[in-house]
Protein backbone atom coordinates (compact mmCIF):
# COMPACT_ATOMS: atom_id res chain seq x y z
CA UNK A 1 0.00 0.00 0.00
CA UNK A 2 2.61 2.55 -1.18
CA UNK A 3 0.94 6.36 -1.81
CA UNK A 4 3.06 8.85 -2.68
CA UNK A 5 2.85 12.43 -4.05
CA UNK A 6 4.88 15.21 -5.73
CA UNK A 7 3.89 18.87 -7.32
CA UNK A 8 5.84 20.60 -10.20
CA UNK A 9 5.38 23.69 -11.06
CA UNK A 10 7.49 25.51 -14.28
CA UNK A 11 7.23 28.43 -16.37
CA UNK A 12 5.67 28.01 -19.91
CA UNK A 13 8.79 27.43 -21.66
CA UNK A 14 9.82 25.18 -24.37
CA UNK A 15 12.93 24.39 -22.54
CA UNK A 16 10.73 22.77 -19.79
CA UNK A 17 9.24 20.49 -21.64
CA UNK A 18 12.25 17.73 -21.60
CA UNK A 19 12.50 18.73 -17.38
CA UNK A 20 8.89 17.99 -16.89
CA UNK A 21 9.19 14.70 -18.56
CA UNK A 22 12.57 14.04 -16.79
CA UNK A 23 10.90 14.77 -13.65
CA UNK A 24 7.91 12.96 -14.49
CA UNK A 25 9.81 9.93 -15.09
CA UNK A 26 11.64 10.20 -11.98
CA UNK A 27 9.18 9.86 -9.93
CA UNK A 28 7.09 7.20 -11.97
CA UNK A 29 10.03 5.14 -11.61
CA UNK A 30 9.34 4.27 -7.60
CA UNK A 31 6.80 1.56 -9.57
CA UNK A 32 9.21 0.51 -11.73
CA UNK A 33 7.60 0.15 -14.82
CA UNK A 34 8.90 -0.92 -18.17
CA UNK A 35 10.25 1.05 -20.33
CA UNK A 36 6.92 1.10 -22.62
CA UNK A 37 5.30 1.77 -19.95
CA UNK A 38 7.21 5.33 -19.45
CA UNK A 39 7.60 5.84 -22.93
CA UNK A 40 3.51 6.10 -23.14
CA UNK A 41 3.63 8.00 -19.91
CA UNK A 42 6.18 10.45 -21.18
CA UNK A 43 4.47 10.88 -24.31
CA UNK A 44 1.15 11.55 -23.09
CA UNK A 45 2.76 14.05 -20.34
CA UNK A 46 4.36 15.87 -23.21
CA UNK A 47 1.34 16.51 -25.08
CA UNK A 48 -0.61 18.34 -22.38
CA UNK A 49 2.26 20.56 -21.29
CA UNK A 50 2.72 21.15 -24.93
CA UNK A 51 -0.89 22.22 -25.39
CA UNK A 52 -0.67 24.22 -22.25
CA UNK A 53 2.40 26.03 -23.88
CA UNK A 54 1.16 26.88 -27.48
CA UNK A 55 -2.76 27.16 -26.95
CA UNK A 56 -2.60 27.59 -23.24
CA UNK A 57 -0.84 30.92 -23.01
CA UNK A 58 0.29 30.66 -26.99
CA UNK A 59 2.48 34.23 -26.61
CA UNK A 60 1.98 34.98 -23.01
CA UNK A 61 4.25 33.33 -20.05
CA UNK A 62 2.30 31.93 -17.24
CA UNK A 63 2.91 28.86 -14.61
CA UNK A 64 2.17 24.87 -15.28
CA UNK A 65 1.31 23.22 -12.66
CA UNK A 66 2.13 18.93 -12.76
CA UNK A 67 0.84 17.15 -10.30
CA UNK A 68 1.87 13.07 -9.81
CA UNK A 69 -0.25 11.07 -7.77
CA UNK A 70 0.71 7.37 -7.34
CA UNK A 71 -0.85 5.05 -5.32
CA UNK A 72 -0.44 1.14 -5.11
CA UNK A 73 0.17 0.55 -9.05
CA UNK A 74 -1.60 3.34 -10.28
CA UNK A 75 -0.46 6.91 -11.34
CA UNK A 76 -2.23 9.90 -11.98
CA UNK A 77 -0.76 12.47 -13.48
CA UNK A 78 -2.73 16.24 -13.85
CA UNK A 79 -1.17 19.25 -15.94
CA UNK A 80 -2.94 22.43 -14.98
CA UNK A 81 -2.74 25.42 -16.66
CA UNK A 82 -3.99 29.40 -15.61
CA UNK A 83 -4.07 30.26 -19.77
CA UNK A 84 -7.10 30.68 -22.11
CA UNK A 85 -8.84 28.02 -21.81
CA UNK A 86 -11.01 25.74 -24.25
CA UNK A 87 -15.10 26.66 -24.92
CA UNK A 88 -15.81 22.98 -26.24
CA UNK A 89 -13.67 20.65 -24.58
CA UNK A 90 -15.76 17.75 -26.45
CA UNK A 91 -14.82 19.33 -29.82
CA UNK A 92 -11.24 20.29 -29.13
CA UNK A 93 -10.51 16.13 -27.95
CA UNK A 94 -12.20 15.20 -31.16
CA UNK A 95 -9.52 13.26 -33.71
CA UNK A 96 -7.59 16.25 -35.78
CA UNK A 97 -9.34 18.90 -34.53
CA UNK A 98 -6.97 21.52 -34.19
CA UNK A 99 -7.70 25.14 -33.97
CA UNK A 100 -4.42 25.75 -35.17
CA UNK A 101 -3.92 27.13 -38.54
CA UNK A 102 -0.25 27.12 -39.64
CA UNK A 103 -0.51 23.33 -40.22
CA UNK A 104 2.16 22.92 -37.35
CA UNK A 105 -0.04 21.36 -35.18
CA UNK A 106 -1.92 17.65 -36.10
CA UNK A 107 -4.64 17.87 -33.84
CA UNK A 108 -3.78 14.50 -32.44
CA UNK A 109 -2.89 15.45 -28.82
CA UNK A 110 -6.14 14.35 -26.93
CA UNK A 111 -5.82 11.16 -29.04
CA UNK A 112 -2.26 10.28 -27.77
CA UNK A 113 -3.20 11.18 -24.35
CA UNK A 114 -6.17 8.74 -24.58
CA UNK A 115 -4.02 5.84 -26.23
CA UNK A 116 -1.29 5.92 -24.35
CA UNK A 117 -2.56 6.48 -20.59
CA UNK A 118 -6.20 4.51 -19.32
CA UNK A 119 -7.91 7.16 -19.02
CA UNK A 120 -7.88 10.95 -19.35
CA UNK A 121 -10.44 13.60 -18.32
CA UNK A 122 -9.93 17.84 -19.42
CA UNK A 123 -11.66 20.36 -17.44
CA UNK A 124 -11.33 23.72 -18.55
CA UNK A 125 -12.83 27.71 -18.19
CA UNK A 126 -12.58 30.19 -20.79
CA UNK A 127 -10.00 32.59 -19.62
CA UNK A 128 -9.45 30.38 -16.46
CA UNK A 129 -7.31 27.70 -17.22
CA UNK A 130 -7.34 23.95 -18.52
CA UNK A 131 -6.50 20.96 -16.22
CA UNK A 132 -6.02 17.41 -17.57
CA UNK A 133 -6.04 14.31 -15.48
CA UNK A 134 -4.81 11.22 -16.75
CA UNK A 135 -4.33 7.92 -15.21
CA UNK A 136 -2.76 4.62 -15.53
CA UNK A 137 -1.96 1.46 -13.95
CA UNK A 138 1.61 0.12 -14.45
CA UNK A 139 2.06 -3.68 -14.44
CA UNK A 140 -1.28 -4.50 -16.58
CA UNK A 141 0.51 -6.36 -19.59
CA UNK A 142 0.73 -9.57 -19.47
CA UNK A 143 2.93 -12.25 -21.83
CA UNK B 1 18.48 -19.31 -24.69
CA UNK B 2 18.39 -16.69 -27.80
CA UNK B 3 14.70 -16.35 -27.89
CA UNK B 4 14.33 -15.47 -24.22
CA UNK B 5 17.18 -12.48 -24.80
CA UNK B 6 15.35 -11.67 -27.84
CA UNK B 7 11.90 -11.58 -26.01
CA UNK B 8 13.28 -10.19 -23.01
CA UNK B 9 15.22 -7.27 -25.14
CA UNK B 10 11.83 -5.96 -26.19
CA UNK B 11 10.67 -2.82 -24.72
CA UNK B 12 7.78 -4.49 -23.51
CA UNK B 13 9.47 -6.27 -20.19
CA UNK B 14 12.70 -4.04 -19.40
CA UNK B 15 12.46 -2.69 -16.34
CA UNK B 16 12.96 1.04 -16.09
CA UNK B 17 15.23 0.61 -13.37
CA UNK B 18 17.51 -1.92 -15.36
CA UNK B 19 18.01 0.75 -18.23
CA UNK B 20 18.66 3.53 -16.07
CA UNK B 21 21.67 1.41 -15.00
CA UNK B 22 23.01 0.95 -17.96
CA UNK B 23 22.59 4.51 -19.41
CA UNK B 24 24.43 5.36 -15.57
CA UNK B 25 27.43 2.25 -16.37
CA UNK B 26 27.80 3.88 -20.33
CA UNK B 27 27.37 7.33 -18.98
CA UNK B 28 30.79 6.32 -16.66
CA UNK B 29 32.60 5.09 -19.13
CA UNK B 30 32.03 7.30 -21.99
CA UNK B 31 33.37 10.25 -19.71
CA UNK B 32 36.97 8.65 -19.10
CA UNK B 33 36.97 8.61 -22.98
CA UNK B 34 35.73 12.05 -23.72
CA UNK B 35 37.82 13.26 -21.26
CA UNK B 36 41.16 11.79 -22.73
CA UNK B 37 40.17 13.20 -26.12
CA UNK B 38 39.35 16.51 -24.83
CA UNK B 39 41.72 16.68 -22.18
CA UNK B 40 39.47 18.47 -20.11
CA UNK B 41 36.15 17.59 -17.59
CA UNK B 42 33.48 16.50 -20.23
CA UNK B 43 30.70 18.35 -20.05
CA UNK B 44 26.71 16.47 -19.18
CA UNK B 45 25.90 17.32 -22.73
CA UNK B 46 28.81 15.73 -24.47
CA UNK B 47 28.19 12.49 -22.56
CA UNK B 48 24.62 12.62 -23.37
CA UNK B 49 25.12 12.97 -27.24
CA UNK B 50 28.00 10.30 -27.61
CA UNK B 51 25.65 7.96 -25.86
CA UNK B 52 22.60 8.97 -27.46
CA UNK B 53 20.62 10.66 -24.39
CA UNK B 54 19.13 13.44 -23.53
CA UNK B 55 21.08 15.64 -21.22
CA UNK B 56 17.89 16.03 -18.66
CA UNK B 57 17.48 11.77 -19.02
CA UNK B 58 21.16 11.15 -18.49
CA UNK B 59 20.86 13.25 -15.33
CA UNK B 60 18.06 11.17 -13.66
CA UNK B 61 19.40 8.14 -15.31
CA UNK B 62 23.14 9.18 -13.12
CA UNK B 63 20.81 8.99 -10.24
CA UNK B 64 19.28 5.42 -10.52
CA UNK B 65 22.87 4.29 -10.03
CA UNK B 66 23.52 5.77 -7.03
CA UNK B 67 24.43 3.77 -4.14
CA UNK B 68 22.78 5.32 -0.47
CA UNK B 69 26.28 5.10 1.15
CA UNK B 70 28.00 6.89 -2.26
CA UNK B 71 27.40 10.35 -0.83
CA UNK B 72 29.72 9.79 2.58
CA UNK B 73 32.60 8.22 -0.14
CA UNK B 74 32.17 11.66 -1.90
CA UNK B 75 33.27 13.53 1.11
CA UNK B 76 35.64 11.27 2.70
CA UNK B 77 37.50 11.68 -0.48
CA UNK C 1 21.25 35.55 -20.57
CA UNK C 2 19.33 32.58 -19.83
CA UNK C 3 16.77 32.58 -16.99
CA UNK C 4 14.63 29.77 -15.58
CA UNK C 5 12.94 28.16 -12.42
CA UNK C 6 10.95 25.29 -11.00
CA UNK C 7 9.34 24.60 -8.25
CA UNK C 8 9.11 21.11 -6.90
CA UNK C 9 7.16 20.28 -3.80
CA UNK C 10 7.48 16.98 -2.34
CA UNK C 11 6.08 15.02 1.19
CA UNK C 12 8.95 14.81 3.89
CA UNK C 13 9.55 10.90 3.21
CA UNK C 14 12.92 9.23 2.80
CA UNK C 15 11.89 7.73 -0.61
CA UNK C 16 11.43 11.47 -2.03
CA UNK C 17 15.32 12.48 -1.05
CA UNK C 18 16.42 10.30 -4.83
CA UNK C 19 13.30 11.99 -6.63
CA UNK C 20 14.47 15.49 -5.69
CA UNK C 21 18.01 14.41 -6.84
CA UNK C 22 17.21 13.55 -10.16
CA UNK C 23 15.00 16.58 -10.96
CA UNK C 24 17.13 18.85 -9.58
CA UNK C 25 20.05 17.09 -11.71
CA UNK C 26 17.12 17.26 -14.80
CA UNK C 27 16.72 21.07 -14.13
CA UNK C 28 20.66 21.93 -13.63
CA UNK C 29 21.09 20.08 -17.24
CA UNK C 30 19.88 23.14 -19.11
CA UNK C 31 23.37 24.46 -17.59
CA UNK C 32 25.52 21.58 -19.13
CA UNK C 33 27.42 21.43 -15.85
CA UNK C 34 30.49 18.13 -15.62
CA UNK C 35 29.52 15.52 -13.20
CA UNK C 36 31.46 16.33 -10.49
CA UNK C 37 29.56 19.89 -10.51
CA UNK C 38 26.03 18.00 -10.90
CA UNK C 39 27.12 15.53 -7.84
CA UNK C 40 28.50 18.52 -6.02
CA UNK C 41 24.58 19.75 -6.25
CA UNK C 42 23.08 16.56 -5.59
CA UNK C 43 25.10 15.96 -2.44
CA UNK C 44 24.32 19.73 -1.15
CA UNK C 45 20.31 19.72 -1.74
CA UNK C 46 20.63 16.23 -0.22
CA UNK C 47 22.02 17.03 3.06
CA UNK C 48 19.20 20.39 3.11
CA UNK C 49 16.43 17.75 2.29
CA UNK C 50 17.28 15.27 5.16
CA UNK C 51 17.41 17.94 7.61
CA UNK C 52 14.03 18.80 6.57
CA UNK C 53 12.92 15.08 6.81
CA UNK C 54 15.05 14.17 10.14
CA UNK C 55 15.69 17.36 12.13
CA UNK C 56 12.44 19.62 10.61
CA UNK C 57 9.63 17.35 10.57
CA UNK C 58 11.20 14.47 12.62
CA UNK C 59 8.21 11.97 13.61
CA UNK C 60 5.59 14.22 11.70
CA UNK C 61 5.12 14.32 7.92
CA UNK C 62 5.00 17.82 5.85
CA UNK C 63 6.02 19.31 2.27
CA UNK C 64 9.43 20.20 1.38
CA UNK C 65 9.38 22.58 -1.56
CA UNK C 66 12.56 23.06 -3.34
CA UNK C 67 13.16 26.10 -5.53
CA UNK C 68 15.43 26.28 -8.82
CA UNK C 69 16.29 29.52 -10.28
CA UNK C 70 18.78 29.61 -13.19
CA UNK C 71 20.68 32.73 -14.80
CA UNK C 72 23.53 33.00 -17.05
CA UNK C 73 25.43 30.22 -15.24
CA UNK C 74 24.73 30.54 -11.75
CA UNK C 75 22.05 27.92 -9.73
CA UNK C 76 20.29 28.94 -7.15
CA UNK C 77 18.40 26.35 -4.84
CA UNK C 78 16.33 26.90 -1.75
CA UNK C 79 15.07 23.77 0.37
CA UNK C 80 12.06 25.05 2.55
CA UNK C 81 10.15 23.10 5.26
CA UNK C 82 7.56 24.09 7.98
CA UNK C 83 9.29 22.29 10.46
CA UNK C 84 10.55 23.33 13.76
CA UNK C 85 12.71 25.29 12.75
CA UNK C 86 16.47 25.96 14.51
CA UNK C 87 16.95 28.31 17.74
CA UNK C 88 20.24 29.53 17.25
CA UNK C 89 21.55 28.94 13.28
CA UNK C 90 24.83 29.77 13.99
CA UNK C 91 25.37 26.84 16.50
CA UNK C 92 23.34 24.33 13.80
CA UNK C 93 26.10 25.69 11.55
CA UNK C 94 29.21 24.61 13.38
CA UNK C 95 30.80 21.57 11.84
CA UNK C 96 30.10 18.37 13.85
CA UNK C 97 27.15 20.09 15.93
CA UNK C 98 24.55 18.15 16.47
CA UNK C 99 21.21 17.85 18.39
CA UNK C 100 21.10 14.14 17.44
CA UNK C 101 21.43 12.08 20.14
CA UNK C 102 21.47 8.93 18.80
CA UNK C 103 24.89 8.77 16.91
CA UNK C 104 23.19 8.81 13.30
CA UNK C 105 23.68 12.09 11.89
CA UNK C 106 27.72 13.32 11.70
CA UNK C 107 26.51 17.44 12.62
CA UNK C 108 28.58 18.17 9.21
CA UNK C 109 25.27 18.53 6.71
CA UNK C 110 25.97 22.43 7.11
CA UNK C 111 29.41 22.14 6.31
CA UNK C 112 28.85 19.63 3.48
CA UNK C 113 26.40 22.07 1.80
CA UNK C 114 29.21 24.88 2.14
CA UNK C 115 31.90 23.12 0.69
CA UNK C 116 29.79 21.44 -2.47
CA UNK C 117 28.48 25.09 -3.08
CA UNK C 118 29.62 28.21 -3.41
CA UNK C 119 27.83 29.82 -0.63
CA UNK C 120 25.07 28.84 1.45
CA UNK C 121 22.02 30.88 3.70
CA UNK C 122 20.13 29.58 6.14
CA UNK C 123 16.93 31.47 7.58
CA UNK C 124 14.70 29.91 10.42
CA UNK C 125 11.75 30.46 12.63
CA UNK C 126 11.40 28.53 15.56
CA UNK C 127 7.90 26.60 15.18
CA UNK C 128 7.48 27.90 11.33
CA UNK C 129 10.23 26.47 9.31
CA UNK C 130 13.98 26.55 7.74
CA UNK C 131 15.07 27.76 4.72
CA UNK C 132 18.12 27.08 3.57
CA UNK C 133 19.58 28.97 0.29
CA UNK C 134 22.40 27.34 -2.12
CA UNK C 135 24.36 29.28 -4.82
CA UNK C 136 26.97 27.88 -7.28
CA UNK C 137 28.18 29.09 -10.61
CA UNK C 138 28.78 26.33 -12.97
CA UNK C 139 31.60 26.25 -15.35
CA UNK C 140 34.30 28.05 -12.64
CA UNK C 141 36.54 24.88 -12.24
CA UNK C 142 39.15 24.15 -14.89
CA UNK C 143 41.46 21.47 -14.94
N1 LIG D 1 -4.13 23.75 -22.41
C1 LIG D 1 -4.92 24.22 -23.41
N2 LIG D 1 -5.37 25.49 -23.39
C2 LIG D 1 -6.15 25.96 -24.39
N3 LIG D 1 -6.55 25.23 -25.47
C3 LIG D 1 -6.15 23.96 -25.53
C4 LIG D 1 -5.32 23.38 -24.52
N4 LIG D 1 -5.08 22.10 -24.86
C5 LIG D 1 -5.73 21.89 -26.01
N5 LIG D 1 -6.38 22.99 -26.44
C6 LIG D 1 -7.24 23.11 -27.65
O1 LIG D 1 -7.57 21.81 -28.08
C7 LIG D 1 -7.16 21.62 -29.44
C8 LIG D 1 -6.75 20.19 -29.67
O2 LIG D 1 -5.60 19.85 -28.93
P1 LIG D 1 -4.68 18.65 -29.44
O3 LIG D 1 -5.54 17.44 -29.57
O4 LIG D 1 -3.50 18.55 -28.55
O5 LIG D 1 -4.25 19.08 -30.89
P2 LIG D 1 -3.20 20.21 -31.36
O6 LIG D 1 -2.38 20.62 -30.16
O7 LIG D 1 -2.37 19.52 -32.38
O8 LIG D 1 -4.01 21.36 -31.89
C9 LIG D 1 -6.06 22.64 -29.65
O9 LIG D 1 -5.91 22.99 -31.02
C10 LIG D 1 -6.54 23.81 -28.80
O10 LIG D 1 -7.51 24.58 -29.48
N1 LIG E 1 15.53 21.85 8.48
C1 LIG E 1 15.88 21.83 9.79
N2 LIG E 1 14.93 21.95 10.75
C2 LIG E 1 15.26 21.93 12.06
N3 LIG E 1 16.53 21.81 12.51
C3 LIG E 1 17.52 21.68 11.62
C4 LIG E 1 17.25 21.68 10.21
N4 LIG E 1 18.43 21.55 9.56
C5 LIG E 1 19.37 21.47 10.50
N5 LIG E 1 18.84 21.55 11.73
C6 LIG E 1 19.60 21.53 13.02
O1 LIG E 1 20.96 21.80 12.72
C7 LIG E 1 21.78 20.74 13.21
C8 LIG E 1 22.99 20.56 12.33
O2 LIG E 1 22.61 20.10 11.04
P1 LIG E 1 23.66 19.30 10.16
O3 LIG E 1 24.90 20.13 10.03
O4 LIG E 1 23.01 18.86 8.92
O5 LIG E 1 24.03 18.05 11.08
P2 LIG E 1 23.18 16.74 11.41
O6 LIG E 1 22.01 16.68 10.47
O7 LIG E 1 24.14 15.62 11.17
O8 LIG E 1 22.74 16.88 12.84
C9 LIG E 1 20.87 19.54 13.32
O9 LIG E 1 21.32 18.59 14.26
C10 LIG E 1 19.54 20.19 13.72
O10 LIG E 1 19.51 20.45 15.09
MG1 LIG F 1 -1.52 19.35 -28.83
MG1 LIG G 1 22.11 16.94 8.43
Amino acid sequence: MRENSAKITVMSRSENESFVRAAVSAFVSQLDPTLEELADIKTAVSEAVTNSIVHGYAEKKGDIMIDIYIKDDKVKITVTDNGCGIADVKEAMQPLFTTNTDGERSGMGFTVMETFMDNISVNSIVDVGTKVTMEKTIGLRTL
Amino acid sequence: MGEIKRFLRDDGIIKVSRRLKEIAQKAKITKEILEKELNREAKLSEIAERIGELPSDLAVALEANVAPESLYREFND
